[in-house]
């Protein structure tokens, strides 16, 4: 089992026809991701890999029956592409694009409260159920079948504890990257709603960084509402205020919210554990099952 | 992206919000000319990013010209939280009877931009917000529609602006959001708006950050943040596209992507040591990325000691690898030990190619922070 | 009984210190009604007849819990007069305005949509519940409680009409003018559904004229929902294709939709008598009672 | 308010949408002028407000001088559907291979701005919509967020423009949005959009409708609207701000609010006679306005009869009375019969203060229209 995303997701893939998205479908579709179609303005009829390219996100669904979006479209036109998506009304558009101007992405968020579709990111490295599907970026190859849930800010970092829970033998039932921008479609509390509601879900890894209150609230969600342990980790501990690490999400404000510590302090009061290390993390979840 | 107080005002005096006359000045003579011109009092504030520059000493009043010299004298060249000042805005002082405060900024939990009034200006609004947050008023606006002019209003009210200048108090605001959605700011302040016994609203201070991801549509900003840039490091990693920020510890970190890097600077504390920097080379790297962030590094005289940590996702263990062995063949004698992990895709390759007479190679994250760290150590000793 | 206003909606006037806004603001005071504060930014404190006056609707609501506002705000600034009523969640908003362009009033439409404030007009006389509440610039002395309601998109039709009626002593419940422009908030099925729901109404005239398909519409529902008889009446039976005649909203369009003929056609197929002149609608509704 | 096809091309082309070179002229050596500098063929377009005027001999293309002095010579001056053309739009003839139909409108129903798309342009539009309704791609716009450009992409997609010239439809069709945005304007129509052999793709010809309301914040275009009036007495009603319609009978009508005055007019035709105009003096009009109404009125040849139809809210019956009579007294003779009628506010004293030694008087609408239908039948006869 897994959430949001299985074997039957019908993908269209937005930007099919750049450089990375024209990577990244043909890895998706290794991966055995049921990719149906492409959608680039003005590649219509193309193919790539064998799959077929239309004009708009419409003809795709209308033509393919895709549900679910990807997104690979450069920042300046990524909005866009995401209200695309949206107006659409695909189950799931993942956004992939990194450096969407937050202004826009203001923008979405109102869009996003009008409509069913679910949005993943932006700046994400995007979902995936082992074995099922994979949409997004992510290195299919480290991932195994399982029982852990994980949902992260960070790209990278997820690698890393995925890389050191598999190791371990602890597979994964889905991966979600929720993208490290101050405003995305996909909460923690979203994905940990959804990981409860999992029954193949038996253990949940949440990787939050520094900035926004996100986590404070997640856990405070964990601690009233899930039954499934969770284990914790965040990074940014050594960030100092007011500076952008990376992600534009990633930042104490200059009051000191946003701290690692105040996330830690909060996943602690609700009966999370923190790893200091992704190790550590490892280790709470091979506690936990 | 930050903008220098100098920049911000001159794009509120372009929008018609009042400003104190100022000039900009790089020396004392400068400065001098420039209170000849404007008269006494005269402010001398440093131009540089660095939060409570009044309290460091950084802004003076000047009240005749021999003050102004010797201000002028103390403040330019002045080191102020690390950053040196080169120059100050000499500016008329306000006779003010009352401080306010405004903003816009992006309310992140909302999603949505959120204008903020106090009449607690001139204070950090920090605090205010942490001490008494009913003594700040706020509203929601609602990003599809843009502003609705009542709003700015209605705020002002409600933050309890004097009658008398409320409405002029709510055109600066209305103003000030729609810099805030022109500019593609991140937040916009300006604290504090001064109110003069002849009930004028001046905005003696201003406050611009923009949204770096939408400086490709702001061509304008993207010049002035060139001009912005206050420490030679910062100025290369914005040539280079980097994410770069400087701290104050000896373990040079790079690594590829925020979270991992973060995660690698919090080993590097957590191991005993003290990181230099955050250095992300992105998603998908080449060898020149690599060998532009060992530059980088390499530059800072801070460091001691480096680890590169690469998990690899769209970057391939062996373009780092590359990339390593090329930055690193070109020296004579390696200026700093590198501890280089590679995880992820292509990762076996990397390690393979990797000239291990040039670094030293661990597998785990953890093992390669603490040998950093180490390593760091020997050399303070 | 009525429908939308009664001697308990309290009320504020968005203007009251304009040339407008006070007179109508004395008027409405003089017919009875629960006229409670004025608002209008800059003036707060000053007083408008014994009704205290405050900078926003807001403040209005929160000392005065008034709960419908009539807007006399010239058109530059009544959009965002009827912003400031629909954010404030009012019950009930009216605005008299003529000559908000239609632009404006689109993005008004789009919050209609996310609020539960109902706006009636703008470019309307307002609405009066005879004996009870008068919102608006209806002139109070010609109209007499009764069990007649009355909804039209004209204002100086509907006192024609309603002089009509009275004179025979057809009193009525309520009489709306749901404005003349070519987006208003409150439709003719909106005010006619409230009739059907009222139980003191027991006839209804709908004073129609060209322009858009509202009428159509209305006929469709009447003929499908309502009990309650109906007499209608459609202005503009002459007038040219393509000519703004007065009202914003008054055009026949040059493929000749939005016809006068059509309008009457689609209330007859609903079995809605419609007068050839105004005492012929009044001789309708008297056979009805 | 409409503007003409050479005001709305120049907007069009200031935008960057590809139009035809043209001149205007207003006279037969201006016309040549322009042709000999423009080339053949040449489009010779009548610049009138009136539908189709192709099919009413308003345009014509010249194939060589000969024809361009002909045609000119046609069209200036010649009575197009009751309108006298004053100028001409001399144009390149585009040598197309496909037409096109592009617009924006507010959907009313919907409350929304609407795309509209068809490959069946050059012809009437309204009719395809009759027709062949499928034909036309419709794309609704939600006002708060303004046109997201996929939607502009998307309705031309499903017209089934041809691929190759789709986005640079769609590019045109973004463009006459933000006019129509920027413009306030109520309609904006390319039709034809013509595509050349070489696949370039040219607004032939230009409609744009703004929104009488909005000419406020828009005084450029308030200033157009002031040579677009085609009508002396069109042109008198702007200046005097009514409301104002001319149509062909011999009734003149002057009531207060837009649907009481359409029912007096309504009411001239039941009873057998036909409304000259639609005149709406508006809401709590004084004296003067009723006298300007009634200078309007009597400036136009055509009216035999007058009514004039008040119910008072706002209006006073005495005001009205004092201007009817204030208007008449200054005449030695009435130059047409005038019937009043005044109901509501104060109308029994406007009763009173009418001198009915200058106009007849009616207690109801429906006995004031039969009079004053009666009366033009007398001139009539």
């Amino acid at each position: 089992m897994s959430i949001f995303v299985d074997d039957d997701t019908r993908v269209v893939v937005q930007g099919i026809t750049g450089g990375e998205g024209k990577f990244h479908a043909g890895q998706m579709i290794e991966y055995g991701t049921n990719v149906v179609a492409g959608a680039v303005p003005g590649k219509g009829g193309q193919e790539v890999d064998g799959v077929p390219v239309y004009d708009t996100v419409d003809e795709a669904v209308e033509e393919e029956n895709a549900d679910a979006s990807v997104i690979f479209v450069p920042p300046a036109f990524a909005a866009d592409a995401v209200f695309e998506s949206l107006d659409t009304d695909l189950d799931l558009a993942v956004a992939i694009t990194e450096g969407i101007p937050t202004q826009d992405m203001a923008k979405v968020n109102k869009r996003l409260s009008e409509t069913d579709t679910r949005l993943i990111g932006p700046n994400c490295p995007g979902i995936i159920t082992p074995g099922e599907a994979k949409l997004g970026i992510l290195p299919g190859n480290i991932f195994s079948d399982g029982n852990v849930g994980l949902v992260s800010r960070s790209g990278t970092l997820t690698y890393q504890v995925v890389d050191n829970l598999t190791e371990r033998g602890l597979g994964q039932s889905t991966a979600i990257g929720i993208g490290g921008d101050p405003i995305i479609g996909t909460s923690f509390i979203d994905a940990l709603e959804a990981f409860e509601a999992d029954p193949d879900t038996d253990a949940v890894v949440m990787c939050g960084e520094i900035g926004g209150e996100d986590e404070e609230q997640a856990a405070r969600f964990i601690g009233e509402h899930m039954d499934t342990p969770v284990a914790g980790f965040i990074a940014g501990r050594t960030a100092p205020p007011g500076k952008r690490m990376g992600h534009a999400g990633a930042i104490v404000s200059g009051s000191g919210t946003g701290t690692a510590q105040s996330k830690i302090d909060a996943l602690n009061d609700a009966g999370v554990p923190v790893g200091d290390t992704p190790e550590e993390v490892a280790d709470h979840v091979e506690e936990f099952l | 992206m930050k903008l220098h107080e100098h920049q911000a005002k001159t794009i509120f005096a372009d929008a018609g919000i009042p400003v104190p006359d100022s000039r900009l000045a790089t020396t004392v003579d400068e400065a001098l000319d420039a209170v000849d011109e404007i008269g006494y009092p005269a402010a001398i504030k440093a131009q540089v990013h660095v939060g409570g520059r009044g309290k460091a000493g950084g802004i003076k009043i000047a009240t005749d010209r021999e003050e102004a010299e010797q201000y002028a004298e103390e403040i330019l060249g002045m080191d102020l939280k690390g950053y040196t000042v080169d120059s100050v805005l000499v500016e008329a002082g306000v006779d003010f009877v009352d401080e306010l405060y405004v903003g816009v900024t992006m309310d992140r939990g909302e999603g949505k931009p959120v204008l903020m009034v106090s009449t607690e200006g001139g204070v950090d609004i920090e605090e205010v917000a942490e001490e008494n947050p009913d003594a700040i008023a706020r509203e929601h606006v609602d990003p599809a529609f843009g502003l609705h002019p009542y709003q700015a209003r209605k705020v002002v009210y409600e933050a309890g602006v004097d009658a008398d200048v409320a409405l002029d108090v709510a055109s600066i605001l209305s103003t000030l959001y729609d810099l805030y959605e022109d500019s593609d700011a991140s937040e916009i302040e300006v604290n504090p708006v001064m109110i003069t016994g002849d009930r004028d609203v001046i905005a003696a201070d201003a406050v611009m950050n923009i949204d770096e991801d939408a400086l490709f549509r702001q061509p304008d900003l993207a010049d002035l943040a060139e001009e912005s840039y206050e420490d030679d490091l910062e100025r290369k990693a914005g040539e280079y596209g980097f994410d770069y920020v400087r701290l104050s510890g000896n373990v040079g970190i790079i690594g590829n992507g925020a979270g991992l890097v973060m995660t690698t600077l919090d080993l590097v504390d957590y191991y005993g040591g003290a990181p230099a920097n955050f250095l992300d080379i992105g998603g998908g790297a080449k060898a020149e990325r690599v060998t532009q962030a060992l530059d980088m590094v390499f530059s800072d005289e801070n460091v001691d000691a480096v680890v590169f940590n690469i998990f690899g996702g769209i970057t391939r263990g062996d373009e780092v690898a590359k990339g390593i062995n090329e930055a690193l063949e070109q020296f004579d004698e390696i200026p700093k030990k590198v501890v280089v992990r590679l995880a992820g895709t292509n990762a076996e390759e990397g390690m393979e190619i990797l000239n291990t007479d040039l670094v030293e190679v661990e597998k785990t994250l953890e093992d390669a922070v603490q040998r950093a760290v180490k390593n760091a150590e020997e050399v303070t000793q």
